[in-house]
């Protein structure tokens, strides 16, 4: 399945849970809403002719006026390739957990938690993991973020 | 029957070190051997003197210092506000934030700046590694470059006398003024922070 | 006897032997310096240099190094790689349980000064000098093996120098 | 005979252990021997490269997406200038792109190189150490000919390479492809059959093809598994189309299984190598890119299959000279989320092997 049919097969079978960006260059990018994302996740994977079992990546965004959470799938057995994007508020996001679909999603989602602030619901271990056990200095992702030993590099 | 097969396996293993045993040893004997160091070798940075005045190639353009990834080049060089000509007053490298990646070098158009072979700078003190521009003058006092400024006033400076001070003055201001387009006010860098503590 | 040649040694045959008179002080630093055991602490980049260079090209043994995994029986802790902010305690620790005399390598821009990450990282150590005492510092990111011989040969002609009374005094 | 209680205990690996290559801790909880709980912390090496890439310009990123992954710091390299030539739609010609499949190969021969080494070290073998790394000094050495670094190369750039490969480059390769080829005989004679080798890694730590499936786990370690799946045959990046090699798979999904099928991609590899060399024609070797390279607004995710799995960055540019964001995945990060399903029930001393099998590399998992 090329790209151009998969957006099609996408179009065709999921119009109302996925909205095609423009921004993503030769693969397509989706929009998802957040209260949506893990019934779109299930169906995604468990779809015959997508089969998206692969968890690739969970990266998350701050524009600046709002987050993002970025997934990125893949199939094994039928060489495709997808991305998802929910968009969340800045402030008190929150976001489902898609552990249940992807078991490979747990440490991605503790990482969007500890570094962008993004509350994860139903995730089984919400814990620090990256930063030292005594870290009391907010979120340092974010792009407002600063702290007193924090050195920015000089504009130049 | 298992004790044959390990005797057999363990044979198969000194077999492969008995290949081994009559050969010529690899190891280099560091200090008194040395690896030939190929010629693209990036090393510690220095500065560039003309190979006949013996004054800096540099011209203060900045370019280095924009291209380091780590901010560890720090140049001070201000405008003459008559002759729009920058003059070069300090050139600081700072060995302990400088990540050898030799972008500064592929950013500069004067020959100026260059990633040396030299690798031995071992120092007892932290502060040792911040090295200003007479230290990297004299680092690079022999190494050896393929001068490539010379080309552009041959074309614009037909006599022959000049010397080549002045020469890359004149090339100075073309190459700046490209520069200074993208950003219109002389930019002025706040000195970073000598220290981290 | 290259070795012996090269010590301050008054040396005189008696009927049935020898004697060899030296520096206490002179023995106890070819000692230490002649066998520096060092601790396998290598945490990113710099810790395959070290590894290169305990290696068949550049071989640490010819220097007296053979790598320990233990700091208990170690001399010198050789630093490789960045230090953060959650393995700093670590580094204490593990000198904290090295048995005196001991030293320490700062291989790396990273361990230096925080090196590439000094600018915009938000959990990198600046230096290790604030957390362990350092006896050398190596550039490089990462250091040629080559530089790394070069710093511990200069850590042993360091150690050649010191004098008991400077023991003493600590 | 009244039944022998055993009182579970705690056991801190690392973060400053040997055989945790580099800085992970595992925080086990042992009956006897037994481990019955793994619970690995992670973050000691936590450089915020993210951070740091957002704020440096897109030619700046390079040398810090090097130390991302440094034992195949090529990789990284290509993954990102790759993401940033979707990003901007740069054609990269034809030479560029055969000088970086060679490095990206003969770089992926010395990450399994040093694997083969420090495998075989953490489970007391010091011999192959030595025979490993001898061989990759002869890969560093084409590196260091070609760029001038030994670890962090900065090759690799938008739009094409740094530098052409200079003259003596080819009959060298040639040369060290040869050497390796035999050495691969020694390595194969030393281990393969080696009754300890055989007893330490055989049917320790069985991955099952769902498990890794389930975890995302990709690469060498998957493909040991029984599942062919390898970004440079199913999603073809670069030029990998146009070279014929294979893509090798084992059953058991066990330590030993993956010691072998590493060193089967090594002869892969080799072949690659060589083929390129073959087929590399004149040309440029760097599209034209300005000096202040502004990529439009846009995302990509691209990636890249590396010695440990899937390497893939995301970038999401707001036309700026900076990225907006750079996100980095490792295959690592996966590979050690799985490790305490498959580490459990084993012996400690069997942990280490498989640690060592999963070919984890602690500056992927922890950026």
């Amino acid at each position: 399945m090329t790209f151009d049919e998969l957006k099609e097969y996408i179009s065709a079978n999921y119009p109302d849970d996925m909205t095609l960006l423009d921004t993503g260059r030769c693969e397509p990018f989706y929009e998802v809403k957040a209260e949506k994302l893990v019934a779109v996740c299930k169906r995604l994977r468990d779809d015959e002719q997508l089969k998206f079992d692969y968890f690739c990546n969970l990266g998350g965004v701050d524009t600046g006026e709002r987050m993002e959470a970025v997934y990125s799938l893949a199939s094994y057995s039928m060489k495709l390739r997808l991305d998802l994007k929910v968009i969340l508020p800045h402030e008190n996001a929150e976001i489902d957990s898609v552990q249940e679909v992807w078991p490979a999603a747990n440490w991605y989602e503790r990482e969007l938690w500890e570094l962008y602030g993004v509350n994860v619901k139903n995730h089984n271990n919400l814990t620090r993991f990256l930063l030292p056990d005594d870290w009391d200095q907010g979120f340092p992702m974010r792009k407002d973020w600063d702290a007193p030993d924090f050195i920015r590099m000089p504009e130049l | 029957m298992k004790l044959l097969k390990d005797i057999k396996n363990l044979l198969i293993g000194m077999r492969i070190t008995g290949k081994h045993l009559g050969r010529h040893a690899i190891t280099i004997q560091y200090p008194e051997e040395r690896w030939e160091m190929p010629e693209r070798s990036r090393g510690i940075v220095v500065l560039l003197s003309d190979k006949e005045t013996g004054d800096l190639n540099c011209t203060g353009c900045l370019l280095c210092m924009k291209a380091c990834p780590s901010a560890a080049i720090f140049i001070d060089a201000p405008r003459d506000p008559e002759t729009k000509k920058r003059k070069l007053l300090t050139f600081t490298v700072d060995n302990a934030l400088c990540c050898f990646c030799g972008l500064c070098e592929e950013a500069c158009n004067f020959s100026a700046i260059k990633m040396a072979t030299m690798y031995e700078f071992s120092e007892p003190e932290k502060e040792g590694f911040l090295w200003d521009m007479k230290k990297l003058q004299e680092v690079g006092l022999d190494v050896d470059y393929i001068d490539t400024r010379k080309k552009k006033p041959a074309k614009k400076v037909p006599k022959p006398a000049t010397d080549s001070g002045t020469a890359t003055d004149k090339i100075v201001p073309d190459t700046l003024d490209s520069d200074a387009k993208q950003t219109p006010p002389a930019p002025e860098p706040d000195k970073p922070k000598e220290d981290g503590e | 006897m290259g070795v012996i040649k090269k010590l301050p040694i008054y040396t005189e045959k008696l009927p049935g032997g020898g004697l060899i008179l030296t520096s206490l002080e002179t023995v106890i630093n070819q000692a230490q310096a002649k066998s520096l055991w060092y601790l396998l602490f290598g945490t990113a980049c710099c810790a395959i240099e070290l590894m290169c260079t305990g290696a068949s090209r550049y071989d640490f043994d010819r220097l007296g190094m053979i790598f320990r995994a233990t700091p208990r029986q170690a001399d010198l802790i050789i630093a490789a790689g960045t230090i953060t902010k959650k393995m700093a305690p670590r580094l204490r620790r593990l000198y904290d349980q090295m048995a005196e005399p001991r030293r320490v390598i700062a291989m790396g821009g990273c361990t230096i000064k925080g090196g590439p990450f000094y600018y915009d990282s938000y959990s990198v150590e600046k230096g290790i000098d604030h957390i362990v005492p350092v006896d050398m510092y190596i550039p490089g990111c990462p250091p040629r093996p080559e530089s790394l011989l070069e710093g511990c040969i200069h850590l042993q002609e360091k150690i050649k120098k010191q004098k008991l009374s400077d023991w003493q005094e600590k | 005979m009244a039944e022998l209680r055993t009182e579970e205990f705690t056991v801190n690996m690392g973060p400053h252990h040997p055989s945790t290559h580099g800085v992970c801790r595992l925080i086990l909880t042992l009956s006897g021997e037994k481990v019955i709980k793994i619970v690995p912390v992670i973050g000691y090496l936590h450089r915020a490269l993210e951070k740091i890439c957002e704020n440096r310009t897109y030619a700046q990123c390079i040398p810090v997406m090097d130390r991302f992954e440094y034992v195949t710091a090529m990789s990284c390299e290509y993954l990102f200038s790759n993401a940033a030539e979707k990003l901007a739609e740069i054609e990269v010609p034809e030479r560029a792109e055969y000088l970086r499949v060679i490095m990206l190969e003969l770089n992926r021969i010395a990450s399994h190189l040093i694997f083969y080494g420090v495998t075989a070290m953490d489970i007391g073998a010091l011999t192959p150490f030595l025979y490993g790394l001898r061989e990759r000094e002869g890969i560093i050495d084409l590196f260091e000919m070609t760029c001038g670094q030994r670890l962090t190369y900065n090759y690799i750039r938008i739009g094409g390479v740094s530098k052409d490969i200079p003259p003596q480059f080819e009959p060298k390769c040639r040369e060290t492809i040869k050497t390796i080829r035999e050495k691969l005989n020694d390595y194969e004679g030393l281990l393969n059959e080696n009754p300890i080798w055989l007893v330490r890694n055989k049917g320790i730590g069985v991955l099952p093809a769902d498990l890794g499936i389930a975890y995302g786990v990709s690469g060498p370690v998957l493909r040991a598994s029984g599942v062919k799946y390898d970004i440079r045959k199913d999603d073809p990046y670069s030029i990998y189309d146009r070279f014929d090699f294979e893509i090798p798979t084992r059953e058991n999904g066990d330590c030993y299984d993956r010691y072998l099928l590493r060193l089967d991609e090594i002869k892969q590899s080799l072949n690659i190598v060589e083929q390129a060399l073959d087929a590399l024609p004149e040309g440029d070797i760097k599209a034209k890119v300005s000096p202040n390279f502004k990529p439009p607004a846009g995302e990509v995710y691209a990636r890249v299959e590396n010695s440990r799995g899937e390497l893939g960055v995301y970038i999401q540019s707001d036309g700026g000279k900076k990225p907006l964001r750079v996100k980095m995945r490792g295959g690592s990060f996966n590979q050690l989320q799985v490790l305490p399903e498959i580490g459990t029930d084993c012996l400690v001393a069997d942990l280490v092997a498989i640690f060592a099998s999963l070919d984890i590399i602690l500056p992927e998992v922890d950026r």
